[in-house]
């Protein structure tokens, strides 16, 4: 088994196990979802009009919840030491362990995605705007994330500086997201442009993010 | 009558949808019974080499006050 | 293989921890490093394996493998076990074993080597403070690396085990292994060098 | 300690190894003749055929209450008497309750599909049903969460005497909410309930109930294994050198 395969397969293991969580970034998600009709109204028209914003909002704090611990858990048992003592480029040692926690944590959001979208009276064809939107946007998230984790390493308060750090940074992410799900049906801006642009987001943050994440903890550990 | 014809696929779904709800709750209960039972087997097994004295009842005891 | 460290400077949080530590190891030999608590017994291990910032003086390594860095080659035991109890014995240690480079052949081997075999399927939350101290252990049997840095390796051993370990030491340095350990009290070993850190004028 | 505590898990093992195949036939008996009785039942003069998902949507809806009920009561013998049964009964019911929780809300919307034109409306009762499915899987979430039974048990104990509390509070709140918003005063409940339409519903009931108390018993017996494998795995890690 290559190092970085080893690696992910127990990162994957550890999030299904007990006390993994893996679910729990659905549930919030499910619950955020589920809570906006009660503020908003139970509106179909309106609904409909901004279930994709929701959706997006949503998934955003659920991945961005989700990652506090993505390195906080390796640091306080000391496997961080060990991770960086590895052959294999610490870039991509954090890289591995953000996909594993896209796999357990993004890409169920991006399948519970469309059963949400059901209590938000989307149809069919915005639900699929909506997870094509979600499958290339999710991981630009976790890997935006994945640096204010690295920073926010050894912090007591991590979780909630995260989401301060975070949040700003992922601007872009989001009106992306929501503007190429939205002009699926409103017809406000060409999906086309919205969604390349989405996609050139994600790209950028695949490659910055490793870097940044792999530098703040080398900094960090110390 | 042609209200039933309209409405079958709904029906039909909702029945569906309570046998794959039912059979998943009694399979979740059935596969988790083996494995449990595979465990305890498995540790009966170990358990009888090194500790040959105390039987399973006396087992199942230490287990519950582990519980109280 | 010849470790040696030249004038060594550490620095933490802007407080000199020790300064112009000067070692020479060679392969097969242990080197002792001995101190009051917050001496840098520690540091000076995680210093060597790279994982605090040197702030003056050079570390040299003769005789390695010149595209790995020292830490690469070396296996650090730091105070934590780095285990995930979550997983079993054996997930833990294959884990580490595939990471590190070995193979799982290995990892099997080395959980029988520290006595863990019978307990392979148990989840690690279940074990002893000494029982992780020993899988963790295993980790430096299963995967082969040179230079091994233990930070108080015998804390939460046992007699038998501490015995055990010593035993591991032995076989790790006459097969040309290198060996850094911070200590308190003795490991047993005949002909190790003494580096004594702190207070070295009382 | 008193001594029926002790043994009281053992005993229940032995009664549920003896009541599990019992209870379990007589569960697919009621069901068939329920099933029976409710495809023979007439259709309602309104609704048409789709009257005959009520023989779901109801028993379902009942029972993820009910099963709150059971846990609520488990939670009390959790917290007052300490008793070990207590926290395996709370933790069996959870995922049970919810399954059923979630059957309710999707024959709810297949129900309503016909008559709303969408699956899923923010009607009262459906949106209350939503709101304890959710309660649910937070219970569920928060049992493997802790690895620690007895303490996951006093945690998911006390979370559920609160939602116990809270879930009349949600009903009412969810109402009036719904009624404040004029647009969605549909309701699955138009019609007056004829007795050819009870009697199959009662049978149905019935079903789900004895279906319930199987999951439950069988549930609390794996528990009470796994339990047990939990204790024996720590035994031999201690008694290991």
């Amino acid at each position: 088994m290559t190092p970085l395969g080893a690696l992910l397969i127990r990162d994957m293991r550890i999030s299904v196990r007990v006390g993994g969580g893996a679910l729990i970034g659905v549930l919030f998600f499910l619950v955020v979802v589920a809570l906006m009709p009660f503020a908003i109204g139970p509106n179909l028209l309106l609904l409909k009009r901004i279930g994709p914003a929701i959706l997006w909002l949503a998934a955003l704090l659920a991945s961005l919840l989700a990652l506090d611990r993505l390195f906080a858990a390796d640091h306080d048992d000391g496997s961080l030491d060990l991770l960086l003592m590895g052959r294999a480029p610490l870039e991509l040692v954090v890289a591995t362990k953000a996909l594993a926690h896209w796999l357990t944590t993004g890409l169920p959001l991006v399948i519970a995605a469309p059963v949400i979208g059901l209590l938000l009276n989307l149809d069919a064809a915005d639900d699929a705007a909506l997870v094509l939107t979600l499958l290339v946007g999710t991981p630009a998230l976790t890997f935006i994330g994945m640096v204010g984790a690295a920073i926010a390493v050894a912090l007591r308060r991590g979780g909630l500086l995260l989401a301060v750090l975070v949040l700003p940074l992922t601007v872009p992410v989001l009106i992306f997201g929501v503007a190429a799900a939205q002009s699926a049906f409103a017809g406000a801006a060409p999906f086309g442009t919205a969604f390349t642009i989405l996609c050139a987001l994600t790209l950028a943050s695949l490659v910055v993010g490793p870097f940044a994440a792999a530098a703040a903890l080398r900094q960090e550990i110390e | 009558m042609m209200a039933a014809i309209d409405h079958l696929p709904f029906i039909v779904g909702s029945y569906a949808a309570a046998f794959v709800v039912i059979a998943a709750l009694v399979a979740w209960v059935t596969i988790d019974f083996r494995a449990q039972r595979r465990a305890l087997a498995d540790l009966e097994m170990h358990g009888l080499t090194r500790r040959s004295a105390g039987g399973p009842a006396q087992r199942s005891i230490e287990g519950a006050k582990e519980k109280a | 293989m010849r470790l040696s460290a030249v004038n060594l400077t550490c620095q933490r949080g802007g407080r000199e921890v020790f300064a112009d530590v000067s070692f020479s190891v060679a392969a097969g030999e242990l080197l002792a490093i001995t101190g009051r608590n917050g001496a840098g017994k520690s540091s000076l291990l995680r210093i060597v394996v790279g994982l605090i910032r040197i702030a003056q003086g050079r570390l040299i390594l003769e005789g390695g493998n010149p595209e790995l860095s020292i830490g690469e080659q070396a296996h650090y035991l730091g105070h934590q076990d780095a285990l995930k109890p979550a997983l079993s014995v054996d997930e833990n240690l294959r884990f580490w074993t595939g990471f590190l480079g070995g193979k799982g052949a290995d990892a099997a081997q080395a959980i029988e080597t520290v006595g863990l075999r019978d307990l392979g399927d148990l989840p690690a939350a279940y074990l002893s403070a000494g029982q992780r101290r020993r899988l963790s252990i295993a980790r430096l049997i299963a995967v082969k690396r040179p230079m091994w840095l233990l930070d108080e390796p015998m804390n939460t051993l046992d007699a038998a085990a501490q015995d055990r370990l010593t035993a591991l030491i032995r076989a790790h340095l006459a097969e040309g292994g290198l060996v850094l350990a911070a200590t308190h009290g003795s490991l047993g070993i005949a002909g190790m060098q003494q580096l004594h850190l702190g207070e070295q004028d009382r | 300690m008193a001594l029926g505590d002790l043994a009281n898990p053992s005993r229940f093992l032995a009664f549920a190894n003896r009541a599990i195949p019992w209870l379990g036939g007589l569960t697919v008996i009621v069901f068939a003749f329920g099933l029976n009785q409710a495809m023979l039942a007439p259709n309602d003069y309104q609704q048409g055929a789709t009257v005959k998902i009520m023989y779901l949507h109801v028993p379902s809806a009942w029972l993820s209450m009910m099963a709150w009920a059971v846990m609520t009561v488990a939670a009390l013998g959790t917290l007052v008497w300490r008793h070990p049964l207590a926290d395996v009964a709370a933790k069996a019911a959870a995922p049970i309750g919810g399954a059923f929780a979630l059957l309710c809300l999707i024959t709810g919307s297949l129900w309503g599909r016909p008559e709303w034109g969408t699956y899923w409306v923010w009607d009262a009762r459906l949106t209350s049903e939503l709101v304890l499915f959710l309660l649910y899987l937070g219970v569920v979430a928060l049992w493997r969460t802790v690895e620690d039974p007895a303490r996951a048990a006093r945690a998911a104990a006390i979370l559920t005497l609160v939602g116990a509390i809270d879930l009349p509070i949600i009903k009412f709140s969810v109402d009036w909410w719904n009624t404040l918003h004029q647009g969605a005063s549909f309701g699955l409940e138009g019609s007056t309930i004829y007795p050819t339409i009870l009697f199959p519903l009662l049978i149905m009931a019935a079903a789900f109930m004895l279906l319930f108390a199987t999951l439950q018993l069988a549930a609390m017996r794996n528990e009470i294994l796994r339990r047990r494998v939990r204790t024996l795995r720590l035994m031999r890690a201690r008694t290991a050198s």
